[in-house]
């Protein structure tokens, strides 16, 4: 008997017919695993596709590694307190060279403990 | 003076309170005792104990529909009226009986919208389908509140919206650093298999079982959406079971994934995972899009919105937003949403054995889903030349970011200096797609 | 070529300006001044005027109905068509005659959308009761962009929403220290009551008493709210007459303080206010929920979503839903809901002589509840040991902050030490939920 | 005559029933009074017994009186800035032990017209 | 159990793929590259073609409609009936036949909404006008949720609300403080007008053509408003090449600019703006809105929200207002908006030789609009005592800020100190006006 | 032939009559000209009137010149560390008499490049 003929039916008598039921959550954990396992490797080739074509570009790319995140700009007067306290301080001359928020999106420590905070916004369903 | 207040009286709630309401009154503290002081995702739990809370007070008009056509909600005869043109109905008065077609059995048809009959377009004797026009009724009362936030939900577009925000708060990169982890967010599912079979059991329709099943992907939107459509009554009671085991992943999972795994396996390092760039983002966003739709067309608006808000995010240059997205669009819409769902947790509806059974087959859901990520991740370790820590595998039930959280403390608790947090993100994420997959073939095979 | 132009001229809004028209702009240019030059409310006053003179500007389509079923306005008999199938209407046009039942005499029932008759459902002779279909009107034409804006009004959705943001900003802490001023803000409904008699007398029907009287409550939400449901074509003025007496208040308050209390009350000192906790705030919110709706169950939605946004506030575990109802919601719906009452600011409905007995009743309800409460506070101090100043009685009518700011002023007028700030805050948000209680007591007794 | 017929008279008749209305008015008040009254009695009930109750757990809660308000943190970088211009300032080995913003929540100072502010956000009907 | 997984896949999406769809997924990718890597209007087009991707998707349900009437969607006859009532239609199952009364040829009427005929209301041979009501569906599916995000386009909710957002963000301060330079705006209206003739040469209709010539405006939310009243079915490729070619005003513009004007004009400094005050603003504000409303009724929402945004802005005391227009409002709207565009986008309706025809003609509309600001300014030059620097017509067609950025650029480029920014914001946001009052008069005139 | 109907026909006939199109259009453009021009000089007499009747209010109005923009206030920890550091530097005993963002809603430099970033965010449509 096909699927969704066993279902229906199932589902109608409210008998559940068990072997019927099997087959039809078997026929369906098939097919999700199917389809992620092919995400996997569509994934997995279009990875390996773009390490090909991407090298030079990616050299560029970490050429700037101090980018400052998204929207956490350092306020003009943050900064220039920031200076006249640390020459102050420091009563040797010298320039700063770049200011930035300390969480890089670019560096790779993911296993950072730390990083648990960005998913500490998440926890919404 | 004195009949005064007895007249008045009789307009108050006060005559119209039953016996499940106070009942209903205990488990809203409770709801709200737990999301309060013991956190478990209060976003969710508080407004839908608060619209608990309204559903079971005495006051029809905050749900009460617009008046309009009356439709014959079955296929059947229309028996006799009980109603003339001209005549006031309130919401709840029966307006007429009808023959059940299917069971033979005669029921009442009764008013979902007070106002006055103008029309009886049905007579005696009419075999009427559902959805047929037998009469209608008009009022200048506009219909509830709650009517009209509970559409957000009938008309299955708050669940969207809210994946909305949350592709634009979720970073795919470490699923694409490992694809591989796609198969432990696939494992999990067997939960939601494994328990729809045990529903059945236990006296469930197919519709209903799935829903029930869904708990198990621990997905709050995607439960909500398949319930919507496929058991619309057992919505509230599997929206909370769904929150309120998402609460509690760090005491259900830990025992498991302990029984699960030898100490040598959680002892496992993993290596750090590389970066992964814009654009392989993307073309994943996109892929991802394509390819699930074409597989679960039912699934398209989860889908889709999921895969919408992680593109705006991931682009770069579409900056307001996506800040709209993970702000504005979620918090209004979670608002309406926890109202919403709990506005549908009368008494009658919740205070049944069902509940009982759906909170007992919620657990199982949970605790599936846990074990076949975890054997899911030792299975593939037979093949793997580089291991992988099975205690990732249970992150693969979802409930961003707490399950892949749990993994990690699990972790440090024999090595206090490995890092799965970010492995774990892997099939957490993952988890989500594999559940709204799932849901698309439910809703495919089932509607 | 000059006859393009004239043929162009019909098509323009000139030869539809009324007389009324060029009055309503000078209205609309007091409104502005008074909101952006005097401070009057003008959050809800400039989107008020400028919805005004948009709706005083020959732009029918702004407003106009979509294209559907016409329903029979009264119950009556339809005397004879005007139209038939296949005839073009606009906005306006005479559709039918029909011969009301309840007084005898003939009226027009005129399009309120445009476009082709479809349909004739009823034939001369028919006896038709109220929102009974008679035709079908059909056109592509959508609908005017207020029409959809004021659903919103209309399906009294805006007013709860406002009172959700209300909630999120209120601290009911001030009126838990001190549970007695909650007598105070129920005295100042007394002007409510008194107004409604007033209005009465002057020949308004019930419900449009009631409306008129609610301005005295100082509580632009639930004025809106009542007068939409009692008496819709009163809104406009009512609404602009509550928002304007609003700003008026250290105006209007000061004298009638003076003249009801002596020297040596005005010197009463009151002992600081004890902290409240958090679970004390949060077994408020769901005390008032529960009883007030048992008790008036037609300002469910009113009361439930003030509480609601009061929960979220007190609860502390949902910040992101708080920030969202104090900012983001209350901000977006007040821009639409002042649009929407202004729009139905017209010439022809609000250039009568109502509106200026409105303004005239609006006065004498103010000062009505400030009486009421200042004498309350004065009885009060006949029974306790520890005196009440009788200044924080005006704070009663709500308009909060602002009447506790008078009461404030009005103690440091006499000794500049006494800061009674804390204690009108107290009567102050009492005022809102009394008068919401009252609102719902005329909901319940008229509808 | 009952209340609601003499109304109901009243508005149709549109002559409006002085004594009539005048019942109905007292009615309502009276109700508005005594639901009032009813939960001011509820609210002070409640109010003794957490008193009763709470005596502990009060106690834990006073002990950390220097949280800061929600969402009122001061950015880390403004932090070390005020450290170094102090550090520099006072020339003296100290440590800052707590920063934090003035407004303190469970400060009792009701009476300080400071607090106004808070209300000013307020004016929203 | 192969069996099984055959039955599976004719419920997925596979077997609906037509040739169209992976042609549009490439489309879809221009566009996405366009936007994300090539800076084009990505706010706006990063939404159109995720909606473009998600409309060539086999997912008909995402914009399906619900089930309810079904209307004929001409003036004709009922040849014959193809359903029964109780059978069960799909989304594009054929109803029935009509003959067309205009063309006389014989119409297929297709299913727009799936569920199960409860009723036909019509025989064949009834004759019935456009609207009439011809049978009902029924079902419990709501309806997708495209359907209802579209409504904000369908209803022309959308574009005023966007206006509503630039209003508040525009400052109109320099054209106040130099007045003449409304000609400059009103002078790119020209382009406008010379690409509707071109396109109703090249066989457009004259909706058709009023709604493709609006691209010269470079107003997104007027193109769209426009044609979605005129002629719905090009919205899809009028948006894209209007948004686009907006970004590539930096290209089109230049050359156009250098080959109008000499060195000479090109050098001409300009004097210092004088600062306008406040209540300036306000009264222009409100005298726009009263002359283009009275000129030009049909585009009253545009206008009017647009001044009502800038009056906001300009009174200073309606912060939260104005933010809430200027970042929740304009961002939540702009996902929808975009994204509602894009689903309209299918392969069917958009790889159309239409399509190519509309993106030449606006590149013709871009630089007629272009070139008569630049001329426009030659010849006012002629009159002027003081002279006008020619670059700064150019900015008259929109594009707010990029155009008049385009006539700095140009400027500086032979006088590096040479400042025209902000005298090129005059024209440039008075070719907003410019173009609502045009498309106003297409829309009265052609409706 | 009148405008409408030419347009119509040409409209329902598909056959462009370019003529009446013409015509169509030159009305078109002539009404927005006439109307902006109406705009323009209703503007110039506005700006004469107001001119007139403000030339005290002006005067009063210029007297702040440097107030601060909409929402930009400085944080009063900010204004601390500043003064703070300031102080520590130029060692001399001073009071700073105002502090505010640097972007002036007032003042007349319409002609900076640097108002460009106003702009930005106007991107909109
Ligand atoms: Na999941
Ligand atoms: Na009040
Ligand atoms: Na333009």
């Amino acid at each position: 008997m096909s699927l969704l003929l066993s279902v229906a039916v199932a589902s109608v008598s409210g008998q559940p017919d068990i072997l019927g039921n099997l087959k039809y959550q078997t026929v369906g954990v098939a097919i999700v695993m199917l389809s992620l396992c092919g995400l996997a490797v569509f994934v997995w080739l279009i990875a390996r596709l773009l390490a090909l074509f991407q090298c030079s570009r990616e050299a560029v790319s970490t050429r700037k590694p101090l980018a400052v995140g998204d929207g956490e700009e350092i306020p003009m007067e943050v900064r220039a307190v920031i200076s006249a306290a640390v020459h102050v301080a420091l009563r040797s001359p010298h320039r700063i060279l770049e200011m930035h928020p300390v969480r890089n999106p670019q560096i790779q420590a993911w296993s950072l403990e730390g990083r648990r905070e960005i998913f500490q916004s998440h926890t919404f369903r | 003076m004195i009949q005064d207040f007895f007249d008045f009286f009789k307009l108050t709630g006060f005559p119209d309170v039953t016996w499940q309401m106070p009942v209903m009154w205990a488990v809203c503290a409770v709801l709200f005792y737990l999301a309060v002081y013991k956190g478990f995702e209060p976003l969710l739990l508080v407004p839908i104990a608060f619209g608990a809370l309204l559903a079971n007070l005495p006051a029809p008009a905050l749900v009460s529909a617009p008046p309009g056509p009356v439709m014959s909600p079955i296929h059947g005869t229309l028996v006799t009226w009980s109603v003339k043109p001209g005549d006031h109905v309130q919401v709840g008065d029966v307006l007429a009986t009808m023959k059940n077609k299917r069971s033979g059995t005669e029921e009442p048809l009764r008013a979902t919208s007070q106002g006055q009959i103008t029309e009886l377009s049905a007579t005696p004797g009419d075999n009427l389908f559902e959805g047929q026009t037998m009469a209608t009724i008009f009022s200048r009362d506009p219909g509830g509140l709650f009517y009209y936030i509970s559409r957000g939900i009938e008309w299955e577009i708050f669940p969207p919206l809210i994946f909305l925000g949350v592709g634009a708060l979720t970073d795919f990169g470490p699923l694409l650093a490992r694809p591989l982890t796609l198969l432990l967010g696939a494992a999990a599912q067997i939960g939601v298999a494994v328990t729809f079979l045990c529903a059945t059991l236990l006296g469930f329709s197919a519709g209903e079982s799935a829903s029930i099943g869904i708990i198990g992907g621990a997905d709050g939107p995607t439960a909500i959406f398949l319930s919507a459509k496929l058991a619309p009554h057992l919505l509230p009671a599997i929206a909370v079971a769904a929150y309120s085991y998402m609460a509690l992943v760090p005491l259900i999972q830990p025992p498991i994934m302990r029984a699960l795994t030898t100490k040598r396996e959680r002892l496992i390092r993993m290596k750090s995972l590389r970066h992964v760039g814009k654009l392989e983002k993307l073309v994943f966003c996109l892929l991802v899009t394509i390819l699930c739709i074409l597989l679960v067309p039912a699934a398209a608006s989860l889908i889709g919105m999921l895969m919408l808000g992680n593109f705006l995010r991931e682009c770069g240059v579409t900056d307001r937003l996506v800040k709209s997205s993970q702000n504005e669009i979620i918090n209004i819409i979670t608002i309406f949403l926890g109202t919403s769902v709990g506005i549908t947790m009368t008494g009658e509806r919740f205070l049944q054995k069902e509940t009982l059974l759906i909170i007992g087959l919620g657990v199982c859901a949970f605790s599936m889903s846990t074990a076949s990520g975890v054997i899911m991740a030792k299975i593939l370790n037979l093949f793997l030349p580089e291991k992988i820590n099975p205690l990732i595998g249970s992150a693969g039930v979802s409930a961003v970011p707490m399950a892949a959280r749990v993994s990690q403390v699990e972790g440090q608790r024999e090595d206090p200096n490995n890092f799965l947090l970010m492995h774990a993100m892997g099939p957490n994420v993952a988890g989500v797609i594999g559940t709204a997959v799932i849901a698309g073939y439910y809703i495919a095979t089932l509607k």
